[in-house]
């Protein structure tokens, strides 16, 4: 049977081997100590030139952009990445020049905000090693992964491009006799998050789209979370169902309000369409995208010089709080 | 003059399609605003999926992004893009809305380059998202889009999203679900459906004021026109009402048409 | 490579190809209606005799008591079940004799308080066809189905009695080559769940551990659901992320406080451990027990009618409450 | 007359294998009696798992079932069976705790059947239960039991739970994770390892008062034994104070030693 089966001829960018993956988290310190630190500190100590890293959220909701402007800032080179719903994450990975290879499912668009004029040209130039999937299928390689096995079979990407082009392969199921395609399991070397509420051990609740964080967190070597708010253990004790990702996952907790500016973060604020906006803009003239860059990123000494230069506190409390409207919930209102 | 422009008339008919009860995997723009205009006229009980994770929420606005705060706003369960997905495999889902640079006469789509070097593409777009999948998996596909003969193509640059692949039985031979596929292509000219056996599209019913030479001109494959053929039912006043006043009140999308 | 892989002996007692699945969700009606009904239309329509059943909680916590009651008082037979932690479940229809088929994962057990008398007899009857499995790879089993796949890898029961006498087979790697074995999925045509909190249309809340309930639900055909508590949609709109099972799944929704009696219900009320322990002694001795199940199932009109016999909700409200000092985090206690 | 019974001796030794900051899944009994006498001496960083659902809870009293109210009680986490047993086969647990009705010398356990006909067993067990998946998962399998020769057998009548299986590779050649496996096996005689290379059992200490012909009556296959074997180090003061007073206060385990 096995002659009628194609495999992908995309490249896989990371290790599919569970025992090294066991070895590695055999061997990581598990035990419940603060990880509290700075973006700074957590960048410098946790992410390296050639890294394959994972970013946590959608794209411009829930995105960890303190520490990937941290990122850009150092300069950080040869990174990898997964290109899981990337809009805002890809454009700001794009604009600092930091990988050379993608998995890619969904990169180089904002949605129905337009596709980043910057981005394309980074994936025009032919110096990205990309392989394609579908968002189903990298969800399910991090699933992979957090499972602690090394594949996964599901039922899309047969018979396509997006199948030929990835590093999945076709098989037939023992059971069934049908094809499937099966999807290698993903461990990044490092997951940058953003949370609703973390405390200081890393203990994580997300409101709302849980999106691929959970399994994100379980696949990879190295996460790094940023939360809006650094809240007691008790907290965590109180509701231990609301408990996404437990603590022995990771290794760097900061402290970030309005940390996924200028995204949406469900139920506490929208995001800034305005910024967002100008920066597809500005995107179109090389000149006018280094002058933007250079004063948002570049220049600024940490997330809440960007966010002063952007509005501060000010534009966040009024523009931003309108966002809250739409609450996970919506505490008082009947039916 | 009419009373609606292309936009109106598309979202209009796609909401038609989906039945009372059914449940509808939707992205932002038109194929919110359809599910939405379906749930306010004569589909209260529809469900309303996000791939981001959002269920059934009651949606205050249309979202701008498939995985903002509305897409879980009092939502009945707020979950991962997995399970999600999982939903899908699981033949939960009617329909799925679809997108596309280009789309060839199997239904098959393109949203990830053009160009024919795929290392040095002459143009790079996001890939297949969520799409794949959902066509994939999801019973019903929906196409909503304007008809051109740049993007009704002979053979798309890259095959992103599965239609009827390369017709007759292939998608179901590619492993793909039984019975699942392309169900109606909704244009500014016509509504197409696909030829039982032979699975190439085919006209449904032509739109008011247009006619077949429209429908061969802006298309770069043949479209088969049976003789059966229906000229579509004009959006109604109330359809209309509820479009502009409920679903889409700053005119965003149908700003466009 | 294939001569060297093995297949386990064990029958396979459900469907397991995923296409037959997705027709009948295809035509189960997904409209959101009201669901409320009582345990005995429940168990008549949505239980039959031969159906394959799959019962939720974990033995003694979290389970459906009322419709097992009924299951049995109807006189249902030759049913299959999953006996995935299944013991104060297990101990029930092994003493209605309602199966004759089962895979066994734990069964005639009851952890720490011993091991069911009658439970064991009817097993080493000869009469029930067993099929061997693993706690994990009855629950991947349930999660295969419930994501649409018809088998998960997995990494246990290779090179035991367990795998050769399970269903599952062995299967290479098209990754690592490496030797894994594939469980197949496991479609349940009813299964019975006791949860927290329930709305009419069958949205369901869980406390503490949720065992495998939200994938039994999204596997099985038909759902019958009692909860401790009806409560108003608006209250599951209120915090999506508590959502444990989603209301398409549920076919059948019944209030029933202390509906897991006289098993734990985390949060809530404890166990009955005289109670069980009175099981475990009357299942010696054939009359004794035969009197007992006249008397706590038979003569029964309903639940309401059990509880009353074992000291009502008096007994409930003050031994049981007891129990509930073990929070599902604890309001108001600092660390 | 000793300052302990062989129950609390047993608990004592397997509660020092636990070393401060490992993660172990424990089941009813000996073996959260073990985990919770750990915590509350040395290693108060032990994380506790079980497999029902329960993370990291703060103990009030020993649970009577693996998925009581106490499991989840302030737990860091409650969740799934699959989810718990997902974190083994990632390598995140180091030890777990087994029992059975049979031990052979390879550690392989038996809690399926006595008999030699499967389909009409003269003794019916529970069967797996989750034994199976700890022990081809977790790193480190640990089995605390009463030592007999009924108990120690040459074959048992069902291999339920993998130990080194046939000796030697046999068991990373079934395709279990590399590196995992039988760690001890601690009796009311003595602590038992694995020869590194044949994976026999062997002694590893022998407790205070027994014999070498203590070990070897109490064993259907012959257990090795080196030359530089050692002598327990018996419990202390501490150690039974903390376990005879917060652990086990009403002596449900200790009593049955």
């Amino acid at each position: 049977m096995s002659e009628n089966l194609k495999n992908g001829t995309g490249k896989l960018f990371t290790n599919v081997d569970p025992d090294k993956m066991r070895a590695f988290v055999r061997e990581k310190n598990k035990k419940k100590v603060s990880k509290l630190t700075t973006v700074k500190e957590a960048v410098e100590k946790f992410v390296s030139d050639g890294d394959y890293v994972a970013i946590g959220g959608f794209g411009g909701v829930r995105i960890p952009v303190a520490v990937i402007h941290e990122v850009i800032r150092r300069g950080k080179k040869n990174l990898g990445f997964s290109g899981h719903v990337s809009t805002h994450d890809c454009q700001l990975l794009s604009a600092g020049e930091c990988f050379d290879r993608c998995d890619a499912a969904y990169i180089v668009g904002l949605e129905a905000r337009g596709l980043s004029s910057n981005a394309r040209r980074v994936f025009q130039s032919g110096k990205i090693n990309v392989t394609e999937w579908s968002n189903g299928a990298l969800s399910w390689r991090f699933k992979a992964a957090a499972m602690g096995i090394p594949f996964i079979p599901i039922r899309s990407m047969l018979g396509t491009d997006t199948f030929n082009y990835s590093g999945a392969k076709e098989m037939f199921c023992p059971f069934t006799g049908k094809k499937l395609a099966a999807v290698p399991a993903l461990y990044p070397d490092v997951a940058i998050l953003h949370v609703h509420r973390a405390d200081i051990y890393g203990n994580c609740q997300i409101d709302g789209i849980v999106v691929a964080d959970d399994d994100i967190a379980k696949a990879s070597k190295r996460v790094i979370v940023t939360t809006e708010k650094l809240v007691d253990t008790y907290e965590i004790r109180r509701e231990p169902n609301r408990t996404v990702i437990p603590y022995w996952t990771v290794d760097a907790v900061i402290e970030v309000p309005f940390g996924s500016y200028p995204g949406n973060m469900p139920g506490v604020y929208f995001s800034d369409e305005e910024h967002l906006s100008e920066w597809l803009k500005v995107e179109k003239d090389e000149q006018l995208f280094k002058e933007f860059l250079e004063k948002n990123i570049y220049s600024c000494k940490n997330f809440s010089e960007y966010l002063e230069k952007n509005g501060g506190m000010e534009k966040n409390e009024q523009t931003y709080s309108a966002g809250a409207s739409f609450k996970i919930g919506g505490e008082n209102d009947p039916l | 003059m009419t009373r609606y422009n292309n936009m109106e008339l598309m979202i209009t008919i796609a909401a038609r399609t989906l039945e009372d009860g059914a449940v509808v995997l939707v992205g932002t723009g038109v194929p919110v605003a359809t599910a939405m205009l379906a749930q306010m006229t004569h589909a209260p009980g529809l469900t309303i999926l996000f791939e981001a994770g959002g269920v059934a929420p009651l949606l205050p606005t249309m979202p701008i992004s498939v995985g903002d705060s509305r897409t879980t706003h009092k939502g009945l369960k707020a979950t991962t893009m997995a399970e999600i997905m999982e939903f899908c495999q699981a033949g939960m889902v009617d329909y799925c809305f679809l997108g596309g640079a280009q789309i060839d006469k199997y239904g098959n789509l393109n949203s990830t380059i053009i160009g024919d070097d795929y290392k040095k593409p002459k143009t790079r777009f996001p890939g297949s998202g969520g799409a794949n999948d959902l066509a994939s998996l999801c019973w019903r596909t929906m196409v909503v889009t304007p008809q051109s003969d740049k993007r009704f193509v002979e053979k798309p640059d890259f095959l992103t999203t599965p239609g009827y692949l390369q017709g007759g039985t292939s998608r179901e031979d590619a492993g793909l679900p039984k019975d699942t596929g392309p169900y109606r292509v909704i244009t500014d000219i016509g509504v197409y459906g696909y030829h039982p056996e032979t699975k190439e599209m085919m006209l449904i019913s032509l739109h008011p004021g247009k006619t077949i030479e429209d429908v061969k001109a802006n298309s770069s494959f043949e479209i088969l026109v049976p003789d059966g053929y229906e000229m579509t039912t004009e959006p109604s006043d109330h359809e209309l009402e509820v479009l502009r006043e409920k679903v889409d009140p700053t005119k965003v999308i149908i700003g466009r048409g």
